[in-house]
């Protein structure tokens, strides 16, 4: 028998913490408090994120041999991803109505929040899967947690997709692991080179991660989902969760070019167009869901180009992109004409952050990104600005159009604050971990050219916007791709016409056997020919012997 | 002690069966406490053996009947494998059944045969050659022919009557090949591989197929898999104890040992018959999801979900590679486990709620809160979602599919994967988030019935989360593995 | 002289046979039967098998013919006695043809013959007449199924009354006219009958004669007696006449016994005692045989057909 | 010479009989013919036993023990023909009474 | 020997007792009768499994002067198995005649009738002398006939009619096989045949005794009186008859080509005898399955369970009797005789219950009877389990041996047969099977008592008792047996 553990239990402890919560609100009467707890769900990872996730664990007994340990890009994103839970669980704590759903919500909730942490905590792949299958598939009940039409149709899309994803990933492992004959990831990225089906495998990864991570064709849950999902499900959804299949790529793709191309042209065609689809849409909330699908198509760029500063590039990406969606909130909760002014002048920082204005920490992100991607790369991350700045303004439009709702809450201004403080540390943090994440002079982002190279595409953007507030935007439902698909067509194929059972017993068939069997008995049955049949049988028995003998 | 303990393991059940026959039918305590004590005996005698045959330690009892006709019974590591899994859920389905039918008439009948059909169960995993495999493998028929038609009415005597128009050319089939296979080599033991050489390949490929039709039936291959739905008109006991324990899984065992101990992986792959396995075994998976996803009744859908289950065993199996056959080997556990808990399930929803239908499920996750857990439990664990038990399996297949250098068969469990989700997350989906019917009510106040399906439940967690430990399902089929088929 | 005489039988014993197949009419089929057999007892004894040529002509030519000629008197009361013309049935001739050739071919076939010496055991069988010997002594154990056959017939015909007859007397109601011919004959023939039926069995022993022929005669005594009304026709009941019947069968399983307890085994007589034991046997298997073969042929219980 | 005609007689006696047996639906007939093969047979038998030196007498017994079997077998079958006849109305096996 | 002696002369004796006796006596000294006999018949299969075969050479006359008996183990399993059929039948007359309709007439016929044909079963098992065994033959159909008729109904009366007609066809055939075998060899003793020089007329002599056997054993196509007359028969009279009437000329039938003529098994009309028995198989089984009524299924079960025993014939007769495979074929067979008797007879009795209770055997009419009367039902069913040839039976270990030899071989034709024939098997009997078990019971039927309906029981038991013990039957039926090759497969 094996140590139950070995190593130190401080990563384990940061996933058990949430999913202890998670368990609180199985007895009714805890509902409540469980859901005030909500905020506190991801401290310790949070703690642990900014302790630098020293330490690993073995668990060897446990699943298949659970190894949790970090590297660097995991404790970053790490350290974002508690963050924006914490703070979007606070803003649940305060908002959701209480209640049977609030339990629902609170405890799977929880499971989300422990798979995410996991998929950066796992240093195997089957306590990765088992993570991502956690923040992929608990997820769900944050989409649907309204129960209105929208958010069931969301919720079924995003779970079709989501355990596609699942298939696809698991299949892909199995791909690695198989030829790794090992459970370790890093065993196991390395395999792939080597493996038989490397490609096969690397190509299900890529769709698996792909799905969560918004990439063009997979992105279309997610315009989907992130509108359906109460705001504090949209802010972890888009800044957090997408992150996890972004963490996988990282993690697991090879060294190999072979699939770079793939990722670098797909996102593109994320990065660019679901930001012009993003102006197609109305509801700011869809319009910040396109957003992150051209952010992650930036990002998966990046992954492909082998950028070094994704991690980083995600970091403020997420939370920015949290903030916005909380904003979104906050606008809908606001009372007064201050407080929405408020509201849209944060909103309006972290949206000038995520476009790259200069010395923001969305500038350094891109600075940091376009660190050794090439030429052409660097032109396209640069231009990505025009796109993103349109978006994000054609979301401060919507955002600012946005009717306010007449509940209430106590704790408005805490909560603003609590978000005014994520949306600075999204425009500030990236100047914290500059010095260790980024290979670049400290000085760099201030030179002019440097900040020329992040103004003039925000301008070009405000020129668009401006162009385009004058033209007549269709207004599409979110979804694109899907939207144009015949979906309902599937149906009957799956409702194929099969016969019934038993048919090998139809009893036709055999009635008229067993018939003409009566019949030929009654015949048999007269002595004449019985008797005759029995002289002629002595005669033959005789015949036979007489011949062979 | 190593002669009486296999005989012993069988009398467990089979002396509770035998007196069963004989009870007053209101006497209903005396027969709750036969079953129950021989369920219990047989579980600790199963324990202590479990630590004896990791140790190496190996029971045999012989019997002969006529020269070349032996009844052998042995304890080896994949005879303790099934035989732990159905005395387990023997014990609880038998808690579950007292529960479930509490006193209503002809008892004495059917927890007689139940008991015997465990026998023939124990039997059948305790067998060490060919013929005595044969001989409980019928006598399992027999035993579940009357707890199908359990309920003596029109469906049920209908699907008694499909059941044994299948299982019978079955087991024709088996027969046949035993005695083709032993006319030609000598009685086969399962310990000692038969020496095939006095057979040309031709014949030997036809043997195979005899053989798969004849245990294929019980197992539900596509196409002899028509009983499996019709059974269903059965108690839900009888659905748990077919499903999960004792018949489809007697199939499933004795693919394994066909494959692995009468023929042998290298055999079987020289002969060119793992693939066509394989390719009825995926086609199963597939069409039987297909099939559980066009069902109305929750029963229906999760006997079609069996039918696509079971051939995951059988797929292990006819990949001949160890981390398939670990994968197979354990799916035989862990599907029993997860089916036996939707079985459970489905029969409170139909006992407790009167509901029968998927539809009827709707709202039912807030009035049936443990039931409704342990039936989503059991569900994702049938879809593969980690870290519960049908995970496992799965895993390992797909990476004994790679070692095999089959892997289409990725695409297969991807596919089944996809469908297991479509069909069982619109349940859920309905239990916890439709609005309940007006009118409907239900409630799980019966620990009878319910602590069964959560301790089945939580079994389904546990030996995904603890599979890695020696003493789980996945360590004792890779100790399987490795100490009999390994190269 | 003698060939001649023998074709000139055959000739008639085929045309005969061939008469009771082909000829027109049920009755005169029987007619042509008891004609048939009388023939048949010639041949034997022209074989010199005077045992079998008795026996031919009591049991096969007079009691079977009584019986089939009793017989047709009732179907013919029940309208049952019509049938159809014979019409050619060729797969039955071909057949027929076939055994008839083959039996014909056989015969020429036959090795030499071989009979099985019985001069030593003759003198040890206590009887003179070695046919008797074979029957009580040899092969005693056909002979003892034989007797019990002939009950198990009986059983069987007793088997076909009709419940509501079953404690009638047995066989028709039968009323013989008073001071009729019959009645006359019927008080005249039994002492005669008997006599020579007592005669029969005890000759058996040592010349032609035995069991069978004595008991066939004693039983066409005791039909006559009956059917004049002298004697009454027995019911079922009454136990005696039951008695009568197992007399000899059970006699002579106990005498079996009694040679396995005292001689050298079951069915064997020791040379000395062998003539007294089988005269024993015999007197009674005669009585059983007699009332088995009356009871057989008045048949059994029945009303006649008023209730039918 | 006498003893092959017998024997030939008896063969052919067998044959009559079959024919009688096979092709007369009566039963009464069929009882007959019964007797006729019967006697045919030992006829038959009665010449081969006197083929060698003497009359072979177990023959002779067995003849005797078979005449009486005969008579026991007839005495029954007319029986039933009577009962036959008596609940059915005719003398003909039921699938035969088309024939009349 | 002895106990030889006491097997052929208690029923005898109990027999004339029971004619004899009046009617208060009668059923006592049957069933007395009926008790010893049973002892004697174990006793001496206790002796011949102590001491080998019994011979007894009657009155002390050696064959070919006298008529020899010889208990081998073939004859002495023979004669357990009637032993413990007529005795079940004798206790399961004892209720029947007590609840039944039938009158005095058949409370008188059936006891000495039955002890008659016990008497002959045991004599036919025994005896070597093959005109001996015609007059047992004559015996065994008067006795069968007229145990047919007993129950007095028309088509009773007929059907006894046709199977005295096919029957006497049959003792003909016989006779004349037998006479021409001693015109040929001065004997009738089948060991001094088994040492003859063969004769020309000794192919005619074969062919004239075994169609002859065929057509009272009822052998595809000459089964056509048994189905009528098995069926019109009263219950327990139908049990002697299905169980056991038929074997009686199936032994003699086997002891002719395998013990007394061996040399002339031509392989011809080994495969033709075989062909007939795999015909009987199917048509058996389709008819049965055509049939409506209880008894009637039973009945044509009859014909296909006979013509498994037919297998035998080329696979353990002529060349291959020396092959290793003929001691399993052989011994298959007879296991086939054996667990069929135990079997058939309990459904024939189950039967009888249900014609006393419902007054109807028809198979809706019985619906439910296994929650009235559930000893039957069990009873029913594990004699179908003997029947469909389904393990841990009796009738499986002889479908296992006779597949066993037929792949061994080579001539796996058989084996299909066997396979084929069980599920027929299946396929017929689940029809009562289902109706019996079936969950409504229309009329509330007779009380039945329960020491009745444990009759049929435990002879069902004693059916698949004989698969799971086999082994030491396997043993006793090899003492004495004709070609005692290599020890089976």
């Amino acid at each position: 028998m094996n140590a139950l553990y070995s190593g130190s239990l401080a990563p384990f402890a940061v996933l058990l913490w949430p999913l202890l919560i998670g368990v609180v609100p199985v007895v009714p009467r805890w509902r409540d408090t469980a859901l005030r707890l909500l905020p506190l769900a991801p401290l310790p990872a949070l703690a642990f994120a900014m302790a630098g996730a020293p330490g690993a664990v073995v668990f060897p007994d446990l699943m298949l041999g659970v190894e949790l340990a970090a590297g660097p890009d995991s404790a970053l994103l790490l350290g974002m991803t508690a963050l924006v839970w914490a703070v979007a669980g606070w803003y649940g704590a305060q908002t959701m109505a209480r209640g049977r759903e609030a339990g629902i919500f609170t405890g799977f909730w929880c499971l989300t929040l422990a798979g995410n942490l996991g998929v950066y905590l796992a240093a195997d792949i089957i306590t990765f899967y088992v993570a991502f299958a956690a923040v992929s598939l608990a997820a769900w009940f944050l989409v649907v947690h309204d129960r209105t039409k929208a958010a069931l149709g969301a919720g079924r899309v995003y779970i079709t997709l989501a355990v596609l994803g699942e298939a696809a990933l698991l299949t892909g492992l199995m791909i690695g692991a198989a030829q790794a004959e090992d459970l370790q990831i890093a065993t196991v990225r390395a395999a792939f080179t080597d493996a038989p089906l490397g490609p096969l495998g690397v190509g299900l990864l890529i769709a698996g991660f792909g799905i969560k991570a918004g990439m063009v064709p997979l992105h279309v849950w997610l315009p989907l989902a992130h509108p359906a999902a109460p705001v504090a499900g949209s802010a972890v959804l888009s800044g957090a969760i997408v992150k996890a299949g972004l963490i996988g790529m990282l993690l697991l793709l090879p060294e190999a070019t072979g699939w770079r191309m793939v990722l670098v042209v797909l996102g593109l065609l994320g990065a660019f167009g679901a930001a012009l689809w993003g102006l197609t849409q109305r509801n700011p909330k869809a319009v910040l869901a396109y957003s992150t699908v051209s952010q992650m198509g930036l990002l998966l760029v990046l992954v492909g180009a082998g950028s070094q500063g994704v991690a980083y590039f995600a970091l403020h990406h997420g939370m920015a992109k949290g903030a916005l969606f909380l904003c979104v909130g906050m606008m809908m909760l606001a009372t007064s004409p201050l407080q929405r002014r408020a509201v849209l002048g944060l909103a309006g920082s972290a949206v000038l952050s995520v476009a790259g204005l200069p010395l923001t920490g969305g500038a350094l992100a891109k600075l940091a990104a376009k660190e050794g991607v090439g030429d052409m790369l660097s032109l396209a991350l640069t231009l990505s600005s025009v796109t993103t700045t349109l978006v994000l303004g054609w979301f401060l439009f919507r955002l600012a159009d946005l009717p306010a709702k007449p509940a209430q809450i106590p704790q408005w201004r805490g909560l603003f604050a609590a978000i005014a403080g994520l949306a600075a540390l999204a425009l500030a943090l990236p100047w914290l971990l500059w010095p260790g994440a980024v290979a670049l002079p400290r000085g760099y982002p201030f030179q002019p050219a440097t900040m020329l190279e992040g103004l003039w595409p925000m301008l070009l953007g405000l020129v668009a916007l401006a162009l385009a507030r004058r033209l007549a935007l269709p207004d599409y439902p979110p979804g694109d791709v899907l939207v144009f698909l015949p979906t309902q067509k599937l149906r009957p194929v799956l409702q194929l016409p099969v016969g019934r059972q038993g048919r090998l017993y139809r009893k036709r068939p055999v009635l008229r056997l067993l018939l003409m069997c009566k019949l030929a008995e009654r015949w048999l049955l007269h002595w004449p020919i019985a008797g005759s049949a029995l002289m002629g049988a002595a005669l033959a028995f005789a015949a036979m012997v007489w011949f062979a003998v | 002690m190593t002669t009486a303990l296999p005989v012993l393991l069988l009398m467990t059940s089979l002396l509770p069966a035998g007196v069963t026959f004989f009870l007053a039918q209101d006497s209903h305590a005396l027969r709750n406490a036969l079953q129950l004590g021989g369920a219990v005996l047989k579980l600790a005698l199963i324990i202590w053996m479990l630590f004896a045959v990791a140790d190496g330690a190996a029971y045999e009892a012989e019997f002969p009947l006529a020269p070349g006709l032996v009844v052998l019974l042995r304890v080896d590591a994949l005879a303790l494998l099934f035989i732990s899994l159905s005395a387990t859920l023997w014990f609880l389905t038998t808690i579950y059944a007292i529960a479930y039918f509490g006193t209503k008439a002809e008892l004495s009948r059917f927890f007689g045969f139940f008991s015997l059909c465990v026998a023939a169960t124990t039997g059948l995993a305790l067998s060490g050659s060919l013929i005595s495999f044969f001989i409980f493998f019928e006598l399992l028929t027999l035993s579940t022919w009357p707890l199908v038609a359990h309920k003596q009415d029109k469906p049920s005597l209908r699907a008694a009557r499909v059941y044994f128009a299948y299982a019978l050319p079955g087991s024709a089939a088996l027969l046949w090949a035993i005695i083709w296979l032993e006319s030609a080599t000598g009685p086969v033991l399962f310990t000692e591989p038969p020496d095939l050489s006095g057979l040309d390949p031709a014949a030997l490929r036809a043997i195979f197929a005899l053989f798969i039709i004849g245990v294929g039936v019980k197992a539900g291959l596509v196409p002899l898999h028509g009983w499996l739905p019709a059974a269903m008109a059965a108690p839900a006991p009888v659905s748990a104890l077919l499903h999960a324990v004792a018949v489809v899984k007697a199939g499933a065992f004795g693919v394994v040992r066909v494959v692995y101990d009468v023929f042998g992986a290298e055999n079987m792959t020289a002969l060119g018959v793992g693939v066509p396995l394989a390719i009825v075994a995926s086609f199963t998976i597939i069409w039987g999801s297909v099939r559980a996803l066009q069902q109305d009744e929750i029963k229906k859908r999760l006997a079609f979900s069996t039918v696509s289950q079971v051939s995951y065993i059988v797929l292990g199996a006819a990949l001949a590679s160890p981390l398939a056959m670990i994968g197979g080997l354990v799916h035989l556990i862990h599907q029993g486990l997860m089916k036996i808990t939707l079985f459970f399930c489905a029969g409170i929803f139909d006992e407790r709620a009167g509901v029968k239908r998927i539809d009827g499920l709707n709202g039912m996750g807030a009035q049936m809160p443990w039931t409704s857990a342990c039936f989503s439990i059991g569900a994702l664990g049938m879809i593969g979602l980690p870290p519960l038990a049908g995970f496992v399996s799965k895993f390992y297949l797909g990476l004994g599919a790679l070692e095999a250098g089959a892997p289409w068969v990725l695409a297969v469990l991807l596919a089944s994967t996809f469908l297991n989700a479509a069909y069982f997350l619109p349940i859920l989906y309905r239990l916890w988030f439709l609005p309940l019917a007006s009118g409907a009510k239900g409630d799980d106040r019966a620990p009878g019935l319910v602590v069964p399906a959560v301790v089945t439940a939580a079994a389904t967690v546990g030996v995904g989360m603890l599979a890695a430990s020696p003493i789980s399902p996945l360590g004792w089929a890779t100790l399987i593995v490795t100490q009999g088929y390994g190269p | 002289m003698s060939v001649a005489l023998d074709i000139t039988l055959c000739a008639l014993v085929l045309g005969v046979g061939w008469a009771t197949v082909a000829g027109h009419g049920v009755f005169r089929a029987v007619i042509f039967f008891i004609t048939y057999g009388l023939l048949l007892a010639i041949v034997w004894a022209r074989l010199g098998a005077y045992d079998v040529a008795l026996a031919e002509a009591a049991i096969s030519a007079g009691l079977t013919g009584v019986l089939l000629l009793a017989a047709h008197g009732r179907l013919r009361r029940l309208n049952a006695s019509q049938e159809v013309p014979l019409h050619l049935n060729l797969p039955a001739a071909v057949v027929a043809v076939g055994i008839a050739a083959g039996l014909g071919w056989a015969w020429f076939a036959l090795p030499a013959p071989t009979a099985p010496d019985l001069s030593q055991a003759l003198p040890q069988s206590g009887v003179g007449n070695p046919v008797t010997a074979v029957l009580l002594n040899f092969r005693a154990w056909d002979t003892l199924l034989e007797s019990v056959i002939l009950l198990a017939a009986l059983l069987g015909l007793w088997m076909l009354a009709r419940d509501h007859a079953w404690d009638k007397p047995l066989g028709l109601p039968y009323h013989a006219r008073p001071g009729g011919v019959l009645a006359s004959f019927g008080r005249v023939l039994p002492p005669i009958g008997l006599i020579f039926g007592v005669y029969l069995v005890w000759a058996g022993a040592d010349t032609t004669g035995g069991a069978f022929q004595g008991g066939t005669v004693l039983a066409a005594v005791c039909l006559v007696t009956i059917m004049a009304g002298v004697l009454h026709a027995p019911r079922v009941e009454q136990a005696a006449w039951r008695a009568a019947l197992v007399l000899g069968p059970g006699v002579f399983v106990l005498s079996g016994i009694a040679g396995a307890v005292f001689a050298q085994g079951f069915l064997a007589l020791p040379p000395a005692l062998a003539k007294p034991a089988i005269v024993t046997i015999e007197a009674a298997l005669t009585v059983s045989i007699a009332v088995t073969l009356v009871l057989l042929v008045i048949g059994p219980p029945d009303e006649g057909e008023q209730d039918a | 010479m006498s003893l092959t005609l017998f024997a030939l007689t008896g063969a052919a006696l067998v044959g009559l009989g079959v024919y009688g047996l096979l092709a007369r639906p009566h039963m009464l007939r069929r009882i007959i013919a019964f007797n006729l093969i019967g006697s045919g047979l030992f006829l038959f038998f009665g010449a081969a036993a006197a083929r060698g030196t003497g009359l072979d007498p177990i023959p002779q017994a067995l003849i005797i023990t078979g005449i009486v079997v005969a008579l026991s077998a007839s005495a029954l079958a007319v029986g039933l023909v009577v009962a036959l006849a008596r609940s059915s109305g005719t003398a003909y096996l039921p699938d035969e009474e088309g024939r009349l | 020997m002895t106990a030889l002696v006491a097997g052929l002369t208690l029923p005898l004796l109990a027999a004339f007792a029971a004619i004899a006796l009046p009617m208060r006596a009668r059923v006592p000294a049957a069933l007395l009768g009926a008790g010893l006999t049973l002892a004697a018949s174990l006793w001496l299969a206790v002796v011949v499994w102590q001491t080998g075969p019994v011979t007894l050479s009657l009155g002390g006359w050696q064959p070919p002067i006298g008529i020899a008996l010889r208990a081998d183990g073939l004859g002495a399993a023979l004669g357990v198995m009637t032993a413990l059929v007529m005795t079940a039948v004798a206790l399961a007359a004892r209720h029947e005649m007590a609840a039944s309709v039938a009158g005095p007439r058949a409370g008188f016929g059936f006891w000495p009738l039955m002890l008659l044909l016990w008497a002959t079963m045991n004599a036919a098992f025994v005896s070597r002398d093959l005109f001996n065994l015609y007059v047992v033959l004559e015996l065994i159909t008067l006795s069968a006939v007229a145990l047919v008729a007993i129950s007095g109904k028309a088509e009773a009366i007929a059907a006894a009619l046709r199977y005295l007609l096919f029957a006497l066809a049959g003792s003909l055939l016989y006779l004349a096989g037998v006479v021409l075998t001693y015109a040929a060899h001065g004997t009738l003793d089948i060991s001094l045949l088994a040492a003859r020089m063969a004769a020309p007329s000794d192919a005619l002599a074969l062919g004239l005794m075994t169609a002859g056997l065929l057509v009272k054993t009822a052998l595809f196509p000459f089964h056509v009186w048994l189905p009528h007359a098995h069926s019109a028969a009263p219950a327990p009279a139908s049990a002697l008859l299905s169980a056991l009437v038929p074997k009686a000329s199936l032994l003699i039938l086997l002891r002719l080509w395998f013990e007394a003529m061996p040399d002339l098994a031509a392989p011809a009309a080994l495969l033709t005898l075989a062909s007939l028995g795999a015909m009987a198989v199917i048509w058996g089984g389709l008819l049965a399955l055509a049939q409506a009524r209880l008894k009637l299924i039973v009945a044509y079960s009859t014909v296909a369970q006979l013509g498994y025993i037919f297998l035998v014939f080329p696979l353990a007769g002529g060349d291959g009797g020396a092959q290793v495979w003929a001691a399993g074929a052989w011994t298959g067979a007879i296991f086939q005789t054996l667990s069929h008797g135990l079997a058939k007879a309990a459904m024939f009795l189950v039967a009888g219950i249900y014609l006393v209770a419902m007054g109807s055997d028809r198979l809706s009419d019985l619906r439910g009877m296994a929650r009235a009367l559930p000893m039957t039902g069990f009873a029913f069913a594990l004699a179908s389990i003997t029947l469909m040839g389904l393990p841990p039976s009796g009738g499986f270990t002889a479908k296992y041996l006779l597949m066993t030899a037929a792949f061994a071989s080579g001539q796996w034709a058989w084996a299909l047969v066997l396979a084929a024939g069980g599920l027929l098997a299946a396929a017929y009997l689940y029809r009562p099977l289902a109706a019996i078990f079936a969950r409504e019971s229309a009329v509330a039927p007779r009380a039945i008592p329960r020491s009745w309906q444990a009759i049929p029981l435990g002879l069902a038991v004693l059916s698949v008792a004989l698969g799971l013990l086999s082994s030491v039957p396997f043993e006793f039926l090899q003492i004495g047996r004709p070609d005692p090759a290599a020890e089976g497969l």
